[in-house]
């Protein structure tokens, strides 16, 4: 199954990428702005994707990798004046090393143990950034000025706050983390880390290193959740400690189960339906966390899989 | 000839049980050895320490003249040490084909190309009469097929050295049958220790016999041998023949 | 202040904090335990029981203390009721998955969230104690009711352990969460054994919080603090250690209390917070879980 | 609110992305599309819609509702005296969860999809900054209710105003003359671990030194914090004056635990009523507050010398001689903020009135018009009192009051003059790009 389609698979992964390119022509102005949101955090949800869907660890600290992405960018921009390509690689440098040293700790647990480790990480991450108001600007927050987020690419320059140029960069980090996860799990390091998923002993027995694999694992995921905070940071010119609380632990955790974990477009899916059902509801209703929460019970009910996960388990096993 | 494994004084406790206790044991390169004794005996926990599975209380570990006993279970599998499990574990949710290429992809070290995977993979299924099923999902696979994917499994990963614990457990006659020649081919390149309770199985493959009682070893020797123990014959042989 | 005062006044507010935490945890941990599911809408069980205390104590004329018994038996019963129904209704048709509930858990979250804020407001309503006391000591006051609720929990907690291992009630529970098939070879209903855990469960939480409201106020965002610590609780004591559950709740209630004495508080609670981290991630098993092989 | 959800409406799609669809097969499907079209500008009978970014769930909430109360008191009175240059003002409400991210994603969906003239409302600090740069891409003047100094520290962008309240940083030094000559010299400040804990930290020190008193202890409460006793016995025994400043729903744990610890041999106590806002000052438990003073805004309790304006704004807002809803004295009101929201409306009107605003192609002018005002007079427009606006740094001062604490209620024993919450402008928005 897993050779039987592959240009199937990469067929639909670039329609997809196809799509989104034209929505942007295609999107009311609000609507293209907020796909750009969704585009970014997606790749947040795709980088949980890859250590909860793939590997099987649970963590509820995500937001830690993300904020450090965030931060890691925002202050080199903010503090330092660097120009917006060095500051994304600082984003993510910066959260794969945290997830390094993070998984050097956390991995020595496993199952709930990891899932509650991790969330006091994540509360100590937190915290450090309000104990350093002085630069991080505490739950406040800081601004990055719209003329630090303009990129010079061969004389032009691109500037992030223009809808389209914003739109383009979430589309073209979304399309590269789609097609690097696409290509991952199909390559042998996913075989193992499935592998690992599904019986980690057994793994061991046929001659792999699972905590070395599963802290690539982590290193992995925490360096694309960064990529999508130091993304969020540069393309929205907020950065504040809210980002790091617990809540943003659990949303992609929410929008990677309701796509469907384990499956390479989920993530995108879960965040999309995710927000738009808090963004019509609000519309009519002040009680609309009230909708939300009824919808995520009906759909884990009749999607228990997920929305991806249902339909692969239903109709489309080619599905990766 | 120098043994393939040795070991000297190997022991292990849980709580207030010695489940090994001081075993010497040797195993020489290209032999099929089988373990034997009564439930309880070690057996499993024996291999166990091997395979590197569980951490010995005390004693030493020695495979191809290297001190292996604190070396991590992966590391030895990497050496050439192969464990089949007594439960059939393969993945389940995954294919026959990602289960053995597993394994395969594990042991090429070099020319990592994706034929040179499905190569090596369908060479295995082949070998195990499975390569029909190479798209089904282990889940779906009969009892009987999952426990020869398991043997494919340990065959993919090259081993100089074959652990299969129980391995014609829940095997109907007939496969019982293709796996005596299997393993018979497998020995070919590779040593092979087994725990088996199916005596005729283990009287037509085994070279050597070692038994084990309350943690240690009871006996070694040829069949023949085994069978003209009285010793073993109290212990173990007489209960199930008598 | 000197430093024997400080000491003892960090203590005294380390066992205020020990005592509701334990009862919380010790709902979550029952659920966690006998169910093997995750309940994140237990903080609002939690904050459910403080919104109904406020809406009974103050719909009864009188006394305080009358207006506060009527919530401490009608709250929790009220809030077992509504968890025995979302058992019911929801996590039953999942099978327990542990993923789906999370996710089921996460919308009553919303929606218990929701109905708060509709029907209750946004505002933080304080409970009158039903007696105010305040003990004199020479170098600081204390309030009585906050010294009360460490006893009442405690007498709680040991009710709870008297039903749990000398009872036919807490034999069920535990062959439950020994094994499920087998408890259910052997006759027992385990499905009327996870709705009653999870009822159990919220109502220990919801216990907890009507102890907690004349103290701190309800407010609809209480939830996710309790839920928070009661992880860290559980984990820490060891799953479906009722001792465990305890010495963690007092170790992390008294460790939060006297680390503030020696850091800024902000500090503290970063350091208060490693430490507890580094426990879990070098004795995963937790203080009275036994090591694996 | 014509267009609560127009995802599907392709009426509100500019042309201007549109025009590189040119040719394509999507957009020319598209185009044919009926109402496509953009709509001519506005009619001038066209109401002004007004975004109201409102904290109607999250920790705000309990300001947010009587944010929203407010503001539809004054859109009313502003449409029953004819509107703004004649037009009527429309409110548009959506709710930002008290969520930066939320936030800016309200303001998108106001300038882009809601077609707002402009956004108004928001008080807590954490969404105005995360809203801001929103703002200021959109081009949409953006009116908030804050307090918080980030406005006037000119660090976000020239589309943010608050014309309507003062801002902390003149409140702490306009309270500190008053607090050293009556309350005592020696103090100690008791804040959340947070921003707006921290513009009290770093105003109020230098403003007592400046009038020969000390500031001897901070004590910075974690957010996260639920209980404070053991915070206590940090507060030095010398203490003359506990200043504090807490937000949040664990305020009254904060005030009675405070009682609890001292009783009646307590220090002075001196706080800003943000603690208590929404709440009853007769909870149980506080009656330890009795004597103590409070900074307020505007005064929650009717006083003796009201204006005429304010006694209308009172009845307009629908708020009783306790600061309470009418007809709910459960439902307290938070007095001492809110106002802002009546008289950043009336600050808008006059701006629009001056640029003669037309329609979002006026934004610009309607900047450089907000920035041109000086003075509001005390009136029905701005009961609370007279202010002066600052348009480089986009700040209004007003006068503050201080209230005791006796019987119950809040009595005003001390109103500020607005020379004494004056500073130096610490940059300059009209330097920066329109």
């Amino acid at each position: 199954m897993r050779d039987a389609s592959p240009a199937k698979a990469y067929a639909l992964h670039i329609a997809v990428v196809a799509l989104l390119f034209v929505l942007n022509f295609v999107l009311p102005d609000y609507h293209q702005g907020l796909f750009a949101r969704i585009m970014a955090l997606a790749v947040f949800a795709m980088g949980y994707n890859l250590l909860f869907g793939y590997v099987g660890l649970l963590s509820l600290g995500h937001a830690m990798f993300f904020s450090a992405g965030l931060y890691g960018a925002g202050l080199t921009v903010y503090h330092l004046g660097w120009g917006v390509p060095e500051a994304f690689v600082a984003g993510v440098a910066c959260g794969a090393l945290l997830a390094l040293v993070i998984g050097l700790l956390a991995l020595r647990t496993s199952g709930v143990a990891f899932m509650i480790g991790t969330m006091m990480f994540a509360q100590v991450f937190y915290l450090l950034i309000l104990y350093f108001a002085a630069w991080t600007g505490g739950d406040q927050g800081l601004v990055i000025q719209q003329a630090s987020r303009v990129v010079t690419v061969g004389g032009d320059a691109l500037d992030l706050t223009d809808p389209t140029v914003r739109y383009m960069s979430a589309l073209a980090l979304f399309a590269v983390v789609l097609l690097i996860t696409l290509a991952l799990v199909r390559s042998r390091f996913g075989r193992v880390l499935v592998a690992i998923r599904e019986n980690e002993e057994r793994t061991k027995m046929l001659g792999y290193d699972t905590g070395a694999n599963k802290l690539a694992a982590v290193v992995a995921s925490g360096a694309v959740c960064a990529a999508s905070g130091a993304a969020y940071a540069l393309l929205f010119g907020y950065v504040g400690s809210s980002f790091a609380s617990v809540q943003y632990s659990i949303l992609p955790l929410l929008w990677v189960l309701l796509g469907g974990a384990a499956t390479t477009l989920g993530p995108l899916i879960g965040t999309l339906f995710m927000y738009y059902v808090t963004d019509i509801t609000s519309g009519f209703t002040s009680a609309y966390l009230l909708i939300v929460g009824v919808a995520l019970i009906l759909l884990v009910l009749f999607f228990p899989k997920g929305v991806l996960g249902s339909i692969r388990q239903r109709w489309l096993g080619w599905l990766p | 000839m120098k043994p393939l494994l040795t070991t000297k004084g190997l022991s292990r406790q849980f709580g207030g049980l010695r489940a090994v206790d001081g075993v010497d044991f040797a195993l020489m390169p290209g032999e099929i050895r089988a373990i034997i004794g009564p439930n309880g005996a070690g057996k499993t926990t024996f291999v166990s320490l091997l395979s590197g599975r569980v951490r010995p209380s005390s004693g030493t570990i020695v495979f191809d003249g290297a001190d292996i006993t604190a070396m991590p279970a992966y590391k030895r599998v990497r050496l050439g040490v192969a464990y089949t499990f007594q439960i059939t574990s393969v993945f389940a949710n995954l294919t026959a084909f990602d289960n053995v290429a597993l394994p395969v992809q594990r042991t090429l070290t070099d020319g990592r190309t994706k034929g040179q995977v499905r190569t090596g993979v369908m060479a295995a299924l082949e070998r195990t009469g499975l390569a029909e099923r190479a798209g089904t999902l282990a889940a779906h696979l009969s009892y009987g097929h999952q426990r020869l994917l398991e043997v494919a499994m340990g065959l993919a990963l090259r081993p100089r050295l074959l652990i299969l614990d129980e391995p014609t457990q829940g095997l109907a006659d007939s496969e019982i049958d293709n796996f005596i020649t299997l393993v018979r081919e497998i020995a070919k390149d590779a040593t092979v220790l087994l725990i088996e309770h199916n005596m005729p199985v283990v009287m037509q493959l085994a070279d050597r016999i070692t038994v084990f009682n309350s943690g240690k070893i009871l006996a070694e020797g040829t069949p023949d041998e085994i069978r003209a123990d009285t010793q073993v014959q109290d212990a173990y042989l007489g209960a199930t023949h008598g | 202040m000197h430093f024997g005062p400080h000491l003892l006044l960090a203590a005294l507010e380390g066992l205020v904090t020990s005592a509701v935490l334990a009862l919380t945890a010790l709902g979550l941990s029952l659920v966690f335990g006998v169910m093997r599911i995750v309940n994140v809408a237990h903080g609002e069980f939690f904050m459910l029981g403080a919104v109904l205390a406020w809406a009974i104590s103050t719909a009864i004329s009188g006394h305080p203390a009358i207006g506060f018994v009527a919530a401490l038996v009608i709250a929790p019963l009220l809030v077992g009721l509504v968890a025995f129904l979302a058992e019911w209704l929801v996590l039953r048709r999942l099978n327990y998955n542990p993923e789906s509930t999370i996710v089921a858990t996460i919308g009553m979250l919303y929606i218990i969230q929701q109905l708060a804020l509709t029907f209750y407001g946004p505002e933080a309503r304080p409970v009158e104690p039903p007696f105010s006391y305040r003990i004199l000591l020479p170098w600081f006051g204390y309030s009585g009711y906050k010294l009360s609720v460490v006893a009442a929990s405690a007498i709680l907690l040991v009710i709870t352990w008297l039903v749990l291992t000398r009872t036919r009630i807490g034999l069920i529970m535990r062959a439950t969460q020994y094994d499920r098939e087998t408890a259910q070879a052997f006759g027992i209903p385990v499905e009327r054994v996870y709705a009653g855990v999870f009822a159990v469960g919220a109502m220990l939480a919801a216990i907890a919080a009507v102890l907690i409201v004349p103290i701190s106020q309800a407010h609809y965002l209480m939830g996710q603090d309790p839920l928070l610590l009661s992880f860290i609780v559980v984990i820490i004591g060891g799953l479906g250690s009722l001792r465990g559950t305890v010495v963690a709740a007092v170790l992390i209630g008294l460790s939060d209390g006297i680390v503030s004495m020696f850091f800024s508080p902000t500090l503290a609670k970063i350091i208060a917070t490693l430490v507890v981290a580094m426990v879990l991630v070098f004795r995963p098993q937790g203080l009275f879980g036994t090591a694996p092989r | 609110m014509a267009d609560k959800n127009g995802f599907f409406d392709l009426s509100k799609t500019t042309l201007s992305r549109r025009t590189a669809l040119k040719g394509m097969a999507a957009g020319a499907g598209l185009a044919l599309a009926p109402g496509f079209v953009r709509y001519s500008q506005a009619q001038s009978s066209a109401p002004i819609k007004i975004g109201f970014q409102s904290h109607r769930t999250g920790i705000g909430a309990a300001y947010g509702r009587w944010y929203e109360r407010t503001s539809a008191a004054a859109v009313k009175a502003i449409n029953d005296a004819g509107g703004i240059s004649g037009r009527p003002v429309e409110l548009v409400i959506e709710d930002d969860g008290t969520d930066p991210a939320r936030g800016a994603e309200v303001v998108a969906k106001f300038a882009k999809q809601h077609k707002t003239d402009i956004v108004f409302g928001t008080l807590f600090s954490h969404v105005v900054i995360g809203s801001a740069p929103a703002a200021g891409e959109n081009k949409i003047p953006y009116f908030v209710v804050s307090e918080g100094h980030h406005v006037a520290s000119t660090k976000l962008n020239r589309y943010v105003f608050q014309p309507g309240i003062t801002d902390v940083k003149s409140q702490i030094q306009a309270m500190a003359p008053w607090i050293a000559a009556n309350a005592g010299k020696k103090v100690t400040q008791i804040f959340p671990d947070f921003a707006f804990g921290y513009d009290h930290r770093d105003y109020l020190p230098p403003a007592l030194k400046a009038q020969g008193a000390d500031v001897i202890a901070q004590i910075a409460i974690p957010p996260t914090e639920s209980s404070f006793t053991k915070y206590f016995p940090q507060i030095p025994a010398e203490t003359e004056v506990i200043y504090h400043v807490m937000v949040g729903p664990a305020v009254l744990t904060f005030v009675k635990e405070l009682g609890e610890f001292y009783g009646s041999q307590r220090p002075q106590l001196f706080g800003f009523i943000d603690s208590l806002e929404a709440v009853d000052i007769n909870s149980p438990g506080l009656e330890f507050l009795d004597g103590s003073h409070f900074w307020e805004g505007s005064p929650r309790y009717a006083q003796p010398d009201d204006s005429a304006a304010q006694k209308a704004y009172r009845a307009a807002v629908g708020i009783d001689d306790n600061g309470a809803a009418v007809g709910d004295p459960k439902d307290v009101s938070t007095a001492a903020h809110m106002f802002g929201c009546w008289e950043t409306l009336y600050v808008v009107k006059k701006a629009m009135e001056d640029a003669g605003y037309k329609g979002p192609e006026d934004r610009a002018k309607l900047v450089e018009a907000t920035e041109a005002l000086k003075e509001f007079a005390e009136g029905p427009e701005h009961p609370q009192g007279p202010k002066t606006f600052n348009g480089k740094i986009h700040q209004c001062f007003g006068i503050q009051n201080i209230s005791k604490v006796e019987g119950g209620k809040l009595k005003v024993v001390h109103k500020t003059k607005i020379e004494d919450g004056l500073y130096e402008p610490e940059g300059d928005y009209t330097t920066q790009a329109l």
